[in-house]
C-alpha cells in the first residue's frame, strides 16, 4: 500500500445497486479490490456480483468493518451519502459523483470539518493503488506497479497521463483524482504532502489545469515543504477562461487562473512543466 | 445561469431589500408608459446578460415620458457585444449619495459563503481590488450557523455607515445572504447599494448567478431563462447535458472529461490545427448524448473535420460508438473525422467503429495528427 | 404554552405530515354534520389540555352520523380533572395495524434537540421508558445542520419499518422536526403514528408545547392560548410577566427568584405554615408589577396573611416597597403582612416602608416565624 | 483571584446604556471591579460612568484588552450579544438576560463548542470574587472574601446562603451562579472541577433546586473525583413540580428531578445537605 488505498481497504459501494455503481463494482472486483459491502437503502439483503447490501452505512459497517467507501449515488442523493459515511465510521470517502450543487458541498465540508475522515472527490474519477486496490472509476488496465504518484483534477486526462507512464515502462505507486469541482474534499497541497512522506513513493505528477489557485498553492508548497521531485503538467493552455469562474470569485481568489499563471508559478520554484502527456513521461524517466 | 438585473432585484425584494420603483418595458410606448406611472426623472436600463452596458451606451436618464419613450426607442434592439436588447429596465431615478458594493459569493479556499462589502461601490469591484484592495471587507460565513446579527453589524460599522443606516443595512445584507442561499446562487451582488440624498438605503443595480447544479430544486426560478441570449447549438447542449464553447478553429472535438478536452485541444494545436470548440461530453454519456454532441459540432460550417477523443472510465467506449454511428445515420455528413477510443470497454468499441469501417487511432498524438491532415487535406 | 391535539396536528399538516381528516365541534349538531360530511365511522376526541383524556372517557368511538351526535353530546361539557370539554375533535377513524411513538425535545445534558422514536406507540413514552426502555430510540441532532436524510432512514430502519414505509416515515420526522424548529417548541410529539390497513403512516395523535420565552416570534401562534384553561389568577399573572402557582395553604408569598421562592416555601412550612402560592416576581421587577403580584395573592381567599421576601440584585428594594405601598392604595385589605427586603437599594426600600408604617423583619427566619403568628393570629 | 474573575479582571458590559446595564455598570464600579469598556451598537464614542462605549465587541476588545464580558441586553438580542463576545475573543462571558429562547441557546452552545470561551448563565445573577470584583448583579456588600466557594443555580437564593455565611463569620473565595435555564453555559461540574483545583479554595457549597438531574450528577462527580468538601442546599422540598418540565424532558433526563431525589443522591456519597440557610453555615463552621 502506497496512499490511502491498499491491500488493508474493505471498500463499500454507496449505490451498488444502481447502474454505474453496479457496473463498477464488478471492474473493481476483477481488479483486485477487497469489496465488503454495498449500500442502497430500501435494498438491503441483496446481493450484487457476490457483495452483500445493506439499507444503512452504519449497518454496513457493523456487519463488515468496511473502512473505506465509494459513492454512485445520484447527484441530489450524494451531498448526504457523504455525510452518511463519515457518520458511520468511515475513515476514506471517494465520491465519484458530478454534479453536486456547491452549496450542499459547502454544508458537507462543514459536517466533515468536525469528522475524523477524508473525502476525495466528488466529480472524481476516484484513486488506485496498482495491483492493490482500484477505488473509482479508471480503467485498472493501464496502471502498472511503481513508484510515481499522480494526484489530478482532471479524470480522463489522468488516464492519458497513466498510460502515457506505463508506455515509457513507469510504475505508479498510487494515483489520486481529487476532482475539479469549486469545494473539494482533498486539495493538491493534502495528496502531496501524503506523498512526501510515503515511503514508496519516489517522484510525483502533478495536473492541473485553468481556474482557481489551487495549482499555485501547490507551487508554493512544492517549494517550501517538498524534497521528492515533483512535474506538473497544465490543460488549458488554449482554452478560452473557464465558464465556472465568477467575477467576485476572481477576486477572492487572486488571480484569473490562466494556465500561464499557473505554469509560471510552477518554474519559479523549479518545477518542470510538460506540455504534451508523452512529454511527462520524459521528464519522470529522467529523474528515475 | 445569469438572471437579469430586473430579475434579480425583484427577488432582492422579496427578501425585503429596497429596490427602486419600476418595471420592465419591451417597447417604447411601454416604457413611456412606467416613466409617467412612476413621475419624474426614470433611469432606462438595457436588459442584457453581460458587462459594461453603461460604457456601450445601455443606460440613460430621461427627464419626462416623452424623453422616456424616445431613449427606450434608441436602447431597444441596440446591439452590445453581440447581444440584442430586447427588454428594458426603466426604473425611478435615486437621487444618489454613497454606492456602496455588496455581493455574496463562495470563497473557493475557505469553502464557505464570503460576504464582500465596499464603501467604494459603483464600479467593478475587480476594479476596487486592483487600486484600493484595503477598501474591500471580507466576511466568511458558516453556512450552519447562517450570517448572524453582530456579523451584519461589524461590517455596516466597518464601512463607517452612519447611525442610522446600520439597521437597514444589517436587513439588506441579511436579505442578500438569504436570497443567495435559498436561490443556491454562486453570486448576489448589489452594486450600487445608494444611500440616498433622502438617507435611505437602496439597491439600485444587482445581478444573480445561479448554480446550475442546482436548478433541478428551483423550477420557477429555471423558468427565468433567457433564451434569446443562447445561441441554438449552446441551448441544445445544454438539454443535452454537454458542455459546449464555440471557438474559432475547423477541427471539432469530441471528448469526455473538461481536462482531457483542453488537453486535447492544446495537443491540435500544436500539431498545428485549430479546435472549432471545446466540447465536454461528460461522465458515463450513452449513445444518444454521443449523438446531440456530433450534430452540435457539425453545426458549426467552419468544422473541416471531427476528433473524437475517448478515454474510458465512466463512459464505455461501446456507448460511444454506438452514438457516433447513430447520428451519423441521422446527420448526412462529408466531414472526416478520426475516434481514438481507450479505456472502459475499450475492445467493444473499437470493434463497432471497425465493423462500420470508421477510421480510428490508438494514441491522441496519432489522432490529432490525422485529423489536422485530414482538415487540411479537404 | 401547550397547543390542543387539532392545533397541534394542524400545524404537522403544514409541514406534510399525514393527518386523519376531520374537523372540531363545539356542539353536538357540528360534530353530527362534520361525521356526516367525513362518512363512515369516526373518533370524538375532547380537547382538553391534560393527559389521560381516554380514561376519562373522553376519547369514544361513532359509527353514523347520529351516534357521532350522541357522543358529542356526552363529551361536551364533561369535566376532566377540573377542566371542562368545550371543543371535540371529530376525525375520521383509522384502520389502525402499527402504533408508532415520535416525538421531539431538548435533551438537556447534549443541549441538542433529540428525536424519540419508539415501535411501542400509543401509550405513553414514559411507561415505554419504564417497561422497555431498550424500545426507544434516540437520535440527537445538531441544530446547525437539521435533520439529515441519512439519519431519518437510520431512524427508519431501526424502528424496523416495512420498506414500503421508509420514505413515507422520513418525510414524516424531518416534518416533525421542522415544526418543532420553526415554532420554537419544548415538545412535538406524534403519539401514535400509525401504520394503517391502507398501509400508509397517519398521525392520530399529536402534542405540542411552546416555548413562552420565544411566543414573541409566532404572534400567531400565541393567539392560540386556550383562555378557558386558565385561571384568572394564573391568566393576570402571565400577563403581569409573573410565575404563579396556586398551592392550598393560608401564607401568600411573594419572592423574588424561583429558588428564593421555593426556599421561602420550604421555611415556612419548617415555622409550622403552609404557603397559599409560589410567586417569583422574577428580576427587576418594578412597582406595577409589584402591585399586580399583590392583587394576584389576595384574590385567594384562604391568604390569611402575606409575606415578602425580596432579596435584591437585579431587582431593587425601593421599586418593591413603593409597589406595595401603591398596590394597597388600590386593594382594600384588612390581611396582615410582612416584608423583608434586602440587598440593593435595602435602605431606601426600608425607609418607604418604615416611613408607611409597614411591619417588616431583616432575616428570612425572623420574617417566616412573624408571618405564620400572624396567619394563626388572625 | 480564586477563579474565573478577580483582579486580572478586564470587563465589557455589553447593553450598557441600558437601565439595567447602566445601573449595575455603577454598582459593578462601586464595588472596585475593573470595567474597561461597554458596547451598545449605534452608541459608539459616548460614555457611560466614565467609561467608553464602542458599538462592537470586536472594537471594544482591540482598543481595551477586555477579557471577560457581562451581558444585559434583552432577551430577543441576548444569544446574538453572546455570540459576539465569544467571536471577540472574550474568554469569559457571563450572561444575566433571562428569557432567553431555548433554541437560541441550543445555537448559542453549537456555537461556542467551537470557541475557546466559558459561559456563564444565562438567566444567572453573575459570579464575584469578594474584594477583587464583582462580575454580576448580586449585592456586594453581603459578601467578605474567604476560602469557600459557591455554586449555585438559583439567584437570590445564593444571596440569602452568602449572608448567613457572612454573618457567621465565613467568607467566600468566588461564588458562582450558573442560572437556572434548561441550557446553560456551564453546569454544576464545570465549577466544581475549578474550585477543586483553586488553592484559595477550601470548602464548597452547592445550591440547587428542583428539576432536572444536574444536581444528581454533581453528586457523582463528587463522590469521583473531588477531595474538598462538599455542603449542598436543595430549595423546593415543598414546591409541585417543575411547571417547565415537559413529559418526554423527564426521560431523557431518567428522572423527575424532586428535592428527594437529589437529597438522596448527595447523602448517599456523604454531602451533607442543609435544611436552612444558616444550617449551611453551621455545616461549613463545623469544617473550617
Amino acid at each position: 500500500m502506497s496512499i490511502l488505498v491498499g491491500k488493508d481497504t474493505r471498500l463499500l459501494v454507496q449505490g451498488i445497486t444502481g447502474r454505474e455503481g453496479a457496473f463498477h463494482t464488478q471492474q473493481m472486483l476483477d481488479y483486485g479490490t477487497n469489496i465488503v459491502a454495498g449500500v442502497t437503502p430500501g435494498k438491503g439483503g441483496e446481493w450484487v456480483h457476490g457483495v452483500p447490501v445493506f439499507d444503512t452505512v452504519k449497518e454496513a459497517v457493523n456487519a463488515t468493518e468496511a473502512n473505506t467507501s465509494i459513492i454512485y449515488v445520484p447527484a441530489r442523493f450524494a451531498a448526504d451519502a457523504i455525510m452518511e459515511a463519515a457518520d458511520a465510521g468511515i475513515k476514506l470517502v471517494v465520491c465519484i459523483t458530478e454534479g453536486i450543487p456547491v452549496l450542499d458541498m459547502v454544508r458537507v465540508q462543514s459536517f466533515l470539518r468536525e469528522k475524523d475522515v477524508r473525502l476525495i472527490g466528488p466529480n472524481c474519477p476516484g484513486l488506485i493503488t496498482p495491483g492493490e486496490a482500484k477505488v473509482g472509476i479508471m480503467p485498472g488496465h493501464i496502471h502498472r506497479p511503481g513508484s510515481v504518484g499522480l494526484v489530478s483534477r482532471s479524470g480522463t486526462l489522468t488516464y492519458e497521463v497513466v498510460q502515457a507512464l506505463t508506455n515509457a515502462g513507469i510504475g505508479q505507486s498510487t494515483a489520486v483524482g481529487i476532482g475539479g469541482d469549486p469545494i473539494i474534499g482533498s486539495n493538491f497541497i493534502d495528496i502531496l504532502r501524503l506523498f512526501e512522506s510515503d515511503p514508496l513513493t519516489d517522484q510525483v505528477v502533478l495536473i492541473g489545469e485553468i481556474g482557481g489557485t489551487d495549482e499555485q498553492k501547490a507551487a508554493r508548497f512544492i517549494a517550501e515543504k517538498m524534497s521528492k521531485p515533483v512535474t506538473a503538467f497544465i490543460a488549458g493552455r488554449t482554452a478560452p477562461p473557464g465558464k465556472r469562474m465568477g467575477h467576485a470569485g476572481a477576486i477572492i481568489e487572486g488571480g484569473e487562473g490562466t494556465a500561464q499563471e499557473k505554469i509560471k508559478a510552477f518554474e519559479e520554484v523549479g518545477v518542470r512543466v510538460a506540455r504534451l502527456p508523452e512529454e511527462v513521461a520524459d521528464i519522470v524517466k529522467e529523474r528515475l | 445561469m445569469k438572471l437579469h438585473e430586473y430579475q434579480s432585484k425583484r427577488i432582492f425584494a422579496e427578501y425585503g431589500i429596497p429596490i427602486p420603483r419600476g418595471d420592465v418595458a419591451a417597447t417604447p410606448v411601454e416604457a413611456r408608459e412606467i416613466a409617467k406611472e412612476l413621475g419624474g426623472p426614470v433611469v432606462i436600463k438595457s436588459q442584457v446578460l453581460v458587462g459594461g452596458r453603461g460604457k456601450a451606451g445601455g443606460v440613460k436618464l430621461a427627464k419626462t415620458p416623452d424623453e422616456a419613450e424616445q431613449v427606450a426607442k434608441k436602447i431597444l434592439g441596440m446591439d452590445i457585444k453581440g447581444l440584442t436588447v430586447e427588454k428594458v429596465l426603466v426604473d425611478q431615478a435615486a437621487d444618489i449619495r454613497d454606492e456602496i458594493y455588496l455581493g455574496v459569493v463562495i470563497d473557493r479556499a475557505r469553502q464557505k459563503p464570503v460576504i464582500i462589502a465596499s464603501a467604494e461601490g459603483g464600479v467593478e469591484i475587480e476594479e476596487v481590488a486592483r487600486v484600493n484592495p484595503e477598501a474591500i471587507i471580507r466576511l466568511p460565513v458558516d453556512i450552519r450557523m447562517g450570517l448572524m446579527d453582530f456579523q451584519a453589524r461589524d461590517l455596516a460599522f466597518g464601512l463607517g455607515l452612519k447611525r442610522d443606516h446600520v439597521n437597514q443595512f444589517v436587513r439588506i445584507v441579511k436579505g442578500l445572504y438569504q436570497a443567495f442561499i435559498n436561490t443556491d446562487a454562486s453570486l448576489a451582488e448589489i452594486n450600487p447599494l445608494v444611500v440616498t440624498g433622502e438617507d435611505s438605503l437602496l439597491a439600485v443595480d444587482g445581478k444573480i448567478v445561479l448554480d446550475d447544479n442546482a436548478l433541478y430544486r428551483h423550477p420557477d426560478l429555471a423558468e427565468l431563462r433567457d433564451k434569446q441570449e443562447e445561441t441554438p447549438a449552446e441551448r441544445e447542449a445544454r438539454a443535452a447535458g454537454l458542455s459546449y464553447v464555440k471557438l474559432d478553429g475547423e477541427i471539432g472535438c469530441m471528448v469526455n472529461g473538461a481536462g482531457l478536452a483542453m488537453a486535447t485541444m492544446d495537443i491540435v494545436k500544436h500539431y498545428g490545427g485549430e479546435p472549432a470548440n471545446f466540447l465536454d461530453i461528460g461522465g458515463g454519456a450513452k449513445a444518444d448524448k454521443v449523438a446531440a454532441a456530433l450534430r452540435i459540432i457539425l453545426s458549426d460550417p467552419k468544422v473541416k473535420a471531427v476528433l473524437f477523443n475517448i478515454f474510458g472510465g465512466i463512459t464505455r467506449c461501446d456507448e460511444v460508438a454506438k452514438g457516433i454511428l447513430a447520428a451519423l445515420e441521422e446527420v448526412n455528413t462529408n466531414v472526416p473525422m478520426v475516434a481514438r477510443l481507450v479505456g472502459t470497454n475499450e475492445e467493444e468499441g473499437r470493434q463497432i467503429l471497425a465493423a462500420a469501417s470508421f477510421p480510428s487511432a490508438s494514441t491522441l498524438g496519432e489522432a490529432a495528427e490525422k485529423v489536422v491532415a485530414l482538415a487540411k487535406g479537404a
